[in-house]
C-alpha cells in the first residue's frame, strides 16, 4: 500500500505476466501508449504456470493490495498446457482465500494475448480501480512489513 | 559479494521524456551491491554496449541491470555484450522502463518512482542470478515426415535433396494423398496426376527416402535433434519386398464388392487391391475386412496366382523404432462428413455429391472413365447446382467456424471444366462470398463467369428435394435479386468444408505440439514462424496447419523442409539453459512433476543416496533432461517439496522481485 | 491469618485487578478447552484443571522480537526495539506451572541473564491456584511438587464458596494489600478439609507411584545407551506438540525476518523433536528421530538434574500425556527405562 | 476383533508371510494407545490392542517401514486404506512390502471429547450399549457413545476398504456422508464472518506441526516450511499472516492428494478444525472438476495434475453467490 501526497490510498498491484503473451501484451499497450496506473508493477514469468501460490501470498504479505496473474488464452499456451494448470490452481487458491474471508476482488486471473494491448491496459485499469475500492489489504498482510 | 552495474537508457526521449533517468540511476546506485549506476542516451547502440563492456572490466561486475525497453527487444543484445566482456550472459537482467513505464505514464514523478521500483526488482533478481551455460545436444541427421500427400512428398524430396535421409510415414497403402484424387488443378487446369506422380516416383527412387506406407506413428519420445519414434507397420498381408505390383491377384480376387475409397466409394475394388495405377509403392494390400481367406480361411486365390509368393496371410502389425533429428507433420485434411446437413439430401440422393466425389466422377481414372454421368442413372446431367460453404464459416456444431479457403477456386474450376466439356449443361453456383485472393485467382473466377457463363448466385440453398422424376428440386434464395428460386437440377455438388485428418489430434499429443480449437496444428508464431510448431524440432507442412491450396502447400512444404534442413545441418544444438532441475535430496519421487510436464522431459530414476542418518538408501528421484525441458515451470508448482526449481526464474528470484516491488 | 474472597465477589476482584494492570485468567473456550486470556469484563474463571498451553508463555513467549535493523540503500541502522514490560498478573496458575517458572529461572536468570525473560519476570505477579481435582494424567508429586501448596507470589486456595489467599512474596503481599477491601475472614478449618481431601485423591492417582529413582544426573551413561530408545521413539512422528505444550521446554531458535526495508531479529520456540533442531553449518549432531527423541527425555530426566542439584526438568503437569498425537510420553518413557 | 487380529498376525508371522506387524500398543490408561511395530507372538499377546481408541492412521508409518527389508503386516481401517493407496500411488510406499489386512472402521472415540464434558480422573471406559460408563477417581460418569466420537469419525465418508490382501470382518460401502455441511455453512457466511471465524481458529495455532507430521499426504523429504531456501521457511507464526500462510500452503500442497482421513484435526492440540480447509478443496474439486476421491485407486490422475480444456475460469470464485 502506498499513500500519495493527497493522502489518497494508492493500491499496490503486482501483476505476474507470461512472457509469451501477456508480457508482450503489456509491451504492446506501451507501444500503443495506452495508459494504465503506475500502481501496477509487472513481474515476468515464462508461463503463468510458473506462478506458485507462495508468490501470491508473498506479495500480499509484503504489502500488495491486489495480485493479478495474466497468461495466454486457454489453448494458446506456448508450452501447450501450462495455463490449463494455472487455471485449476488459481481457481482453487482463490476459492480458498475467499473461504478464509480474504476479499475476492484482490485476486484475479486474466488471459491476455500478445495482440491484446488494449485489453491489457483496460484490465489493469479496471483491476486497480476494483482494488482501490476495497481499500488497503488488511486481512492478509504481515504487520511487520507495513510501511511506517 | 555482488558487484552490480546498473545502466539506465534514455532511449532518446522515449524514456527520458517521462522518466527522470538521472534520478533512476542515482537511486539505484544506492541499492546494496550496486557499484556503478549510470545513464546513457541509447544503451543498445554500439557505444552503449561499450559502456557495459568497459564497466564489466573496470568494475569487475558480477551482474548487470539494464533499465531500458522490453527484454523482448534487447535482452539478447545486452547478453551478448556481457558475454563479449567475459561475463556470463545470464547475469543480465532488464528492467522494462519503456513499454511498461515511460510509454504508459504521463506524470514524471510517478513514472520515475515506478522506474526506480522496477529497477530495484531487477537488481534484487540479479543478486540471485546464477551463471548458466547452455548445454549442447547432438542432432540425429535424419528426418521424419508424417503424411505422404503432396506436402509430405515435397518436404521429403527437399530434405533428401539437401543430402539428408528422410522417412515418410503414410497411413494409406500408397503415398499421394488427396492430390492424387484430384482431376485438374486451378488456376492452370493442368492435370494433377501428371504433376504429382513424377514426384511420387522420385520419392520411391531416391535412395535417401524411405517410404513406410500403410504405417502409423505409435509413439514419439525424445526431443529436438533426438526423437525416438515407434512406427506401426500395419499388416498388409503382402510381402512388400516380393510384390512386383503386377496386379494379377487383383484381377483374380473373387471378392469384388469392396467400396473403393480412392474413388470415394463411387465404385468397387477387390479385397486384394492396389489403390490406383500409379500407386507408390506399387504393392498390393489385402483388406482383412473383406478377404475371404482372412475371414473364413477359404479362398487363397491370390496366393495361388502370385508368381513371386508375396502373399502372406499370417502377417501381423510390426513395430519399428527409428531415430530422427527433425519431424515434419504433413497429415493433411479431409472433407467433413456432411450427413448432418439433411437439407441437402446427401443421404437421400446419389446425385448429391461432394466436390471430391465430383473430382473422381470427372477423372479419366474414375468410375466413369472421365465422362460426367449422374451416379443414379448414368445419364448426362444438364443442370448442375454447386453449393458453397457447406460447413464452412458455420456457427453450428455440424460445421466449422473457419473458411475452408480452397472451395471457391475449385468450384470455379469444376464449373469451368463442365461448361467447357458439356456446353449444354447449365451450372449454378450459390455462394456467400467468392474469395479469390491469389495469383491469377480472380481472373480465373471471372473467366468462369464471363467466358464460360457460369451462373453465380449470391445466396443460400435452403433445401434440396429429390423428385419423383429423378430430378432434384433446389430451393434457394437469391439475395441480390431478393427472390426465392427453384431450380430443377440433375446434380447438386456440395463444397464440403475441410478439416484436419483425425489422426492429427493423437499425434499432436505424442509430439507435445499445440493445436487450435479446430485441431489444426498451431504454428510457433502466426506471422514470423509459420512453419514451426512451438515444440522445437517439429515442423508443419501443408493443410495440417490450416486450409491451403496446392501451391501454398508446396511452398510451406519447402519452407518446412528448409527449417528441418537448417536443424539437420547442425552437429549439435544449443539448449535453453533456463530449464528446470530437481534437488534430488528434497525430491519425494511422487511423480507429480512428471504428470504436468508437457514435453516428457522428466523421468524417474532409482539412485543410491547417503542419508543424513548415515545409512544408504535407494530413492526414486526426478531427473530433468535439460535438452528436452523448455522451461515453462509447471513442474515447479506441482512439486510440493519445492525440490523442482527453474533456472533463470527460480523461486528465490521471483520472490526477491516481489519483495523489491512491495518494499 | 488468611483472608478470603467469596465466589460472588470474584468478578469484582478481577475488575479491580484489571483496572490497575493487565490480568490473565484461565477461561473456557467454545471447544471446551481452557486457555489463559487477557481478562475482560464478564469473563469467567475456568474450572478446568489446566490450560492447553502452559503459563510459561507469559515469561517466555513463543515469539519475541529482539532487535531490528533498518536498511536504506547501503546503510544499515541497528534499532533497539526493546520495550519495558508493563506490570501484569497471572491468576490461577497451577502448582506444576508454578514450578516450571523455577526451572526456567535456572536457565534464564543465571549468568548470562536473559534480560527479556527477566524483564517479564520482574513485572509479572503469579497468583497460583491449589489443586482440588487432579486428573489421572497428573504426576507432579513424583517431582516433589505439592499441588495443595502451589507457591507463586500469592496462592489461592479454593474452598467451595470462595478462595483463601496467602502471600508468599513481597510482591504477593502488595498484591493482597491492594485488594484487601474485597476480602474477608473465613473458616480456615474448611481449607484444611479441602487440602486433606486433595491429598487423599493424590494418593489414589494412577501415576501416584511413578518413581524417579532410575533417573538423575548420575544415570547418564546407562540411560543414554539404553537399547529401549529405538522401540520408544519408533512411533514418534517428530512434531513439536509435547514441546510446545510443555511448561518447562525452553529451547529457542533465533531468526531474521526481512520486512522489505529492514530485518527483525526474533526468537521463537524450537523443538528438539524437529529435524532441524541444532542444525549447524557442518550438519546436525542428531540425525535420527531416535536421537532427537532421546534428547528431550534425557534433558528433562538427566541433564537438568545434573546441573541443578538433582531437580528434574519435568513438573508432571500431564499435558504431553493428553496432547501427544500418538500417545507417547514421558511417563511411558520413564516406566520403560525404569530399573526395577 | 482384537483376538482375531492377534491370531491372524501370529499366523502370518509364523508362516513367514511377514516379519513385522504394524498395529497399536496398549497405553498407560485405557485410551492412550500408541502405533507400534510388533515382531513376536509374545509381544502381540502382551501389548497389541484394537478398540474404540485405536484411531491413529497407520498408513504413514509404512513409508518408513517399507524402506526396510522384509514384509510388514498392517491393519488398516477403511479410511486408512485410502491414505495407503494414495501413498502407493505417489511411490512413497512399496506395496510389495506390505500385507494389508482390512479391519472394520470406527467410529473411534476421542478422549478430549470426554474431557470436554468435565470428566476427569479417568480410570476406565466401557461401552455398554453405546453408553460410555466412565470410571473415574471421582466416581462413575456416563455419556452417550456418539457424543464422544472423534472429529474424524463424525462424518465418515466410507466403510469400504479400497485395498487389502485380506479382510477381517465385513467390508462396507462408500457412505453418503454429510462431511461438507460445515464447509457449506461457512461458504454461506459473509466474507467478514468467515474471516473472523478463521482468525479465531487459526490464532490458536501453536505451530507444533502435528497436523503436518501426522498427515499421510505430507511426506516430503523436507517440508518447505523447514527449508531455509524455500523462502517461506518459518518455525513459529510471528504474525497472523504466517498463521494463515502455513495452513493455506499446507492445504494447497495436499489439495487433490488429501484423502480426508481427518488426522490433522484429530491431533491438533488446539482443536482447530483443520480438516475444513482440506474439505473445502475437496468440495471445490468435486463440484468444479468432477467427483474425485484421492486414494480411491492408484491410477487416476490427481485433479491438479490434469485439466480439461473447458474447465471453468478462476473468475467462478467471484461469481459465486454469497458474498
Amino acid at each position: 500500500m502506498q499513500v500519495n501526497n493527497n493522502n489518497e490510498f494508492q493500491p499496490l498491484i503486482v501483476a505476474f505476466c507470461c512472457n509469451w503473451c501477456s508480457y508482450a501484451g503489456a509491451d504492446l499497450s506501451g507501444t500503443n501508449r495506452l495508459n494504465y496506473p503506475t500502481n501496477v508493477k509487472i513481474i515476468r514469468v515464462p508461463c503463468s504456470c510458473r506462478v506458485n501460490p507462495m508468490f501470491i501470498l508473498r506479495a500480499f504479505q509484503r504489502g500488495a493490495d491486489g495480485v493479478i496473474l495474466c497468461g495466454c488464452h486457454p489453448g494458446d499456451c506456448h508450452y501447450t498446457s501450462g495455463n490449463y494448470f494455472t487455471r485449476r490452481r488459481m481457481t482453487l487458491l482463490f476459492s480458498m482465500l475467499d473461504f478464509l474471508g480474504i476479499e475476492r476482488d484482490r485476486t484475479r486471473v486474466e488471459w491476455v494475448s500478445a495482440a491484446e494491448g488494449a485489453k491489457f491496459a483496460a484490465t489493469m485499469n479496471e483491476f486497480t480501480e476494483a482494488v482501490r475500492k476495497l481499500g488497503p489489504n488488511r486481512r492478509l498482510e504481515d504487520l511487520r512489513c507495513r510501511k511506517q | 559479494m555482488q558487484r552490480i552495474g546498473v545502466f539506465v537508457c534514455h532511449c532518446g526521449t522515449n524514456i527520458a521524456a517521462t522518466v527522470d533517468v538521472k534520478a533512476v540511476a542515482e537511486a539505484l546506485g544506492h541499492e546494496p551491491g550496486v557499484v556503478i549506476s549510470q545513464d546513457y542516451q541509447y544503451m543498445c547502440s554500439e557505444s552503449g554496449q561499450y559502456l557495459i563492456k568497459d564497466a564489466v572490466k573496470e568494475h569487475s561486475l558480477t551482474g548487470i541491470v539494464v533499465c531500458s525497453c522490453s527484454p523482448r527487444m534487447h535482452e539478447n543484445t545486452f547478453r551478448k555484450a556481457a558475454a563479449a566482456a567475459g561475463l556470463n550472459p545470464y547475469l543480465v537482467e532488464i528492467a522494462n522502463i519503456r513499454e511498461q513505464c515511460s510509454w504508459i505514464h504521463k506524470e514524471i514523478a510517478t513514472a520515475t518512482e515506478k522506474a526506480i521500483i522496477l529497477g530495484r526488482a531487477a537488481v534484487a533478481k540479479v543478486h540471485l542470478n546464477a551463471p548458466l551455460t547452455a548445454g549442447e545436444s547432438p542432432v540425429v541427421k535424419r528426418a521424419l515426415v508424417i503424411g505422404g500427400g503432396i506436402a509430405g512428398i515435397q518436404t521429403a524430396l527437399d530434405i533428401a535433396e539437401a543430402g539428408f535421409e528422410v522417412d515418410i510415414v503414410e497411413k494409406e497403402p500408397t503415398i499421394g494423398g488427396k492430390m492424387a484424387q484430384i482431376d485438374k488443378t486451378f488456376p492452370t487446369l493442368d492435370c494433377a496426376a501428371c504433376i504429382l506422380t513424377p514426384k511420387m516416383v522420385e520419392c520411391a527412387q531416391n535412395d535417401k527416402i524411405t517410404i513406410h506406407s500403410f504405417s502409423e506413428i505409435a509413439d514419439v519420445k525424445g526431443f529436438v535433434g533426438n526423437f525416438t519414434v515407434t512406427i506401426k507397420k500395419k499388416a498388409r498381408f503382402v510381402d512388400e519386398t516380393k510384390c512386383t505390383g503386377c496386379g494379377l491377384c487383383t484381377e483374380k480376387c473373387p471378392m469384388k464388392k469392396v467400396p473403393n475409397e480412392f474413388n470415394m466409394g463411387l465404385d468397387n475394388r477387390t479385397a486384394v487391391y492396389i489403390p490406383f495405377a500409379q500407386a507408390v509403392p506399387k504393392v498390393a494390400a489385402i483388406d482383412p475386412d473383406y478377404c475371404l481367406m482372412l475371414k473364413n480361411g477359404k479362398c487363397g486365390v491370390c496366393s495361388k496366382v502370385c508368381s513371386v509368393g508375396a502373399i502372406d496371410y499370417k502377417q501381423t502389425d510390426k513395430f519399428v523404432e527409428e531415430k530422427y533429428g527433425a519431424i515434419v507433420v504433413a497429415t493433411g485434411f479431409n472433407p467433413i462428413k456432411i450427413d448432418k446437413y439433411e437439407e441437402f439430401a446427401y443421404n437421400q440422393s446419389p446425385d448429391v455429391v461432394t466436390s471430391l466425389e465430383l473430382e473422381r466422377l470427372m477423372n479419366a481414372a474414375g468410375p466413369n472413365g472421365g465422362t460426367l454421368l449422374r451416379p443414379s442413372d448414368k445419364k448426362h446431367p444438364h443442370t448442375i447446382v454447386f453449393v458453397q460453404c457447406v460447413g464452412s464459416r458455420c456457427d453450428d456444431e455440424n460445421g466449422k467456424p473457419y473458411c475452408s479457403k480452397i472451395c471457391c477456386m475449385y468450384t470455379a474450376k469444376h464449373a469451368m471444366l463442365i461448361r467447357e466439356k458439356y456446353p449444354d449443361t447449365e451450372v449454378y453456383v450459390f455462394y456467400i462470398d467468392v474469395r479469390t485472393p491469389g495469383k491469377n485467382f480472380d481472373e480465373f473466377y471471372r473467366r468462369a463467369v464471363e467466358q464460360y457463363g457460369v451462373h453465380y448466385i449470391k445466396g443460400m440453398v435452403g433445401k434440396v428435394t429429390p423428385k419423383s422424376d429423378g430430378k432434384l428440386d433446389v430451393q434457394a434464395a437469391d439475395l441480390l435479386a431478393n427472390e426465392q428460386l427453384h431450380i430443377d437440377a440433375d446434380m447438386v455438388v456440395l463444397a464440403a468444408a475441410i478439416e484436419p485428418d483425425k489422426s492429427a489430434r493423437p499425434l499432436a499429443t505424442m509430439l507435445t505440439t499445440q493445436m487450435d480449437t479446430n485441431d489444426f496444428f498451431t504454428e510457433a508464431h502466426p506471422k514470423l514462424r509459420p512453419v514451426e510448431s512451438a515444440t522445437a524440432g517439429i515442423f508443419l507442412s501443408g493443410a495440417c496447419q490450416g486450409p491451403k491450396d496446392i501451391p501454398e502447400t508446396v511452398a510451406q512444404a519447402s519452407a518446412a523442409a528448409a527449417k528441418a534442413i537448417g536443424l539437420l545441418c547442425k552437429n549439435s544444438i544449443t539448449c535453453n539453459p533456463c530449464v528446470a532441475s530437481s534437488d534430488e535430496l528434497m525430491c519425494n519421487g511422487c511423480s507429480s512433476c512428471e504428470k504436468v510436464c508437457p514435453y516428457g522431459a522428466i523421468t524417474y530414476i532409482d539412485k543410491e543416496f547417503r542419508m543424513p542418518d548415515k545409512t544408504t538408501r535407494i530413492r526414486r528421484v526426478a531427473s530433468v533432461n535439460p535438452a528436452v525441458c523448455q522451461g515453462c515451470g509447471a513442474c515447479t508448482v506441482a512439486c510440493p517439496s519445492g525440490a523442482m526449481d527453474l533456472s533463470g526464474f527460480s523461486n528465490s528470484q521471483i520472490m526477491a522481485e516481489v519483495d523489491a516491488i512491495c518494499k | 491469618m488468611l483472608r478470603k474472597i467469596t465466589a460472588a465477589k470474584l468478578d469484582q476482584l478481577f475488575e479491580a485487578i484489571s483496572g490497575k494492570q493487565t490480568l490473565y485468567i484461565p477461561t473456557d473456550r467454545e471447544d471446551g478447552a481452557a486457555e489463559f486470556r487477557k481478562y475482560e469484563s464478564g469473563m469467567k474463571l475456568s474450572n478446568a484443571l489446566n490450560t492447553v498451553r502452559s503459563a510459561k508463555d507469559f515469561f517466555f513467549p513463543q515469539t519475541e522480537n529482539l532487535v531490528a535493523f533498518k536498511m536504506e540503500g547501503k546503510k544499515i541502522e541497528v534499532k533497539d526495539i526493546r520495550k519495558e514490560c508493563e506490570d501484569f498478573v497471572i491468576f490461577g496458575v497451577r502448582a506444576c506451572d508454578a514450578r516450571s517458572f523455577d526451572i526456567l529461572d535456572k536457565v534464564y536468570l543465571v549468568d548470562p541473564v536473559d534480560s527479556f525473560y527477566k524483564n517479564r519476570r520482574d513485572h509479572g505477579t503469579v497468583v497460583t491456584m491449589a489443586c482440588t481435582r487432579p486428573a489421572e494424567t497428573c504426576f507432579c508429586t513424583a517431582f516433589g511438587i505439592n499441588p495443595t501448596m502451589p507457591g507463586g507470589d500469592v496462592t489461592a486456595f479454593p474452598v467451595g464458596d470462595g478462595f483463601f489467599f496467602m502471600a508468599n512474596t513481597e510482591k504477593g503481599e502488595k498484591f493482597l494489600a491492594d485488594i484487601d477491601d474485597l476480602l474477608e475472614d473465613g473458616d480456615l478449618s474448611r481449607l484444611a478439609d479441602v487440602q486433606e481431601n486433595t491429598r487423599n485423591i493424590l494418593k489414589k492417582l494412577p501415576l501416584a507411584n511413578l518413581s524417579t529413582d532410575s533417573f538423575g544426573g548420575d544415570k547418564l551413561n546407562e540411560l543414554f545407551n539404553s537399547d529401549k530408545w529405538a522401540g520408544l521413539s519408533e512411533s514418534c512422528i517428530g512434531c513439536g506438540t509435547c514441546t510446545f505444550v510443555c511448561p518447562t521446554c525452553q529451547c529457542y531458535d533465533i531468526k531474521d525476518f526481512n520486512t522489505g526495508d529492514g530485518i527483525v531479529r526474533f526468537r521463537c520456540w524450537d523443538s528438539c523433536m524437529y529435524s532441524d533442531f541444532t542444525q549447524m553449518a557442518h550438519g546436525n549432531p542428531r540425525v535420527s528421530q531416535l536421537e532427537r527423541f532421546r534428547q528431550r527425555f534425557m534433558h528433562k530426566l538427566v541433564y537438568i538434574p545434573a546441573n541443578n542439584n538433582g531437580e528434574f526438568g519435568c513438573v508432571g503437569c500431564g499435558r504431553c500425556l493428553q496432547k501427544c498425537p500418538i500417545s507417547m510420553n514421558i511417563v511411558k518413557v520413564m516406566k520403560a527405562l525404569e530399573v526395577k | 476383533m482384537q483376538e482375531a487380529m492377534i491370531k491372524r498376525a501370529k499366523e502370518l508371522l509364523a508362516d513367514g508371510t511377514v516379519d513385522r506387524v504394524m498395529g497399536w500398543k496398549k497405553g498407560e490408561f485405557s485410551y492412550d494407545h500408541t502405533p507400534a511395530v510388533f515382531t513376536s507372538a509374545q509381544e502381540l499377546d502382551e501389548n497389541f490392542v484394537c478398540d474404540d481408541f485405536t484411531s491413529a492412521n497407520l498408513s504413514k508409518y509404512l513409508v518408513k517401514e517399507t524402506v526396510r527389508d522384509g514384509k510388514i503386516l498392517a491393519f488398516l481401517k477403511p479410511c486408512d486404506t485410502y491414505s495407503f493407496n494414495q501413498l502407493v500411488k505417489e511411490y512413497r510406499i512399496d506395496r510389495e512390502k506390505v500385507y494389508v489386512i482390512g479391519i472394520p472402521g470406527g467410529p473411534k472415540l476421542d478422549i478430549e471429547k470426554i474431557r470436554a464434558k468435565g470428566i476427569t480422573g479417568i480410570l476406565n471406559i466401557r461401552n455398554e450399549n453405546y453408553t460410555l460408563k466412565i470410571e473415574t477417581i471421582y466416581g462413575v460418569s456416563e455419556m452417550p457413545f456418539y457424543e464422544a466420537i472423534g472429529v474424524k469419525c463424525e462424518s465418515c465418508k466410507s466403510k469400504k476398504h479400497v485395498v487389502y490382501d485380506e479382510l477381517i470382518g465385513e467390508d462396507g460401502e462408500v457412505l453418503d456422508s454429510n462431511r461438507f455441511d460445515m464447509v457449506e455453512k461457512l461458504e454461506n457466511m459473509t466474507s467478514q464472518e468467515r474471516y473472523d471465524f478463521w482468525r479465531s481458529e487459526l490464532s490458536k495455532c501453536i505451530r507444533c506441526n502435528a497436523c503436518r507430521t501426522v498427515c499421510p499426504a505430507c511426506t516430503c523429504e523436507k517440508c518447505v516450511f523447514e527449508n531455509p531456501d524455500s523462502g517461506i521457511e518459518n518455525k513459529a507464526a510471528a504474525d497472523s499472516f504466517e498463521e494463515n500462510m502455513f495452513h493455506i500452503i499446507r492445504a494447497f500442497h495436499v489439495a487433490g492428494r488429501c484423502t480426508d482421513c481427518g488426522e490433522c484435526s484429530r491431533v491438533c492440540p488446539e482443536n482447530i478444525p483443520l480438516h475444513l480447509l482440506n474439505r473445502k478443496f475437496i468440495k471445490d474439486i468435486n463440484s468444479l472438476y468432477g467427483t474425485y476421491q484421492a486414494g480411491e485407486n492408484t491410477t487416476d490422475k490427481a485433479p491438479l495434475n490434469e485439466y480439461k480444456m473447458d474447465d471453468c475460469e478462476a473468475s467462478i470464485v467471484h461469481e459465486r453467490g454469497a458474498e
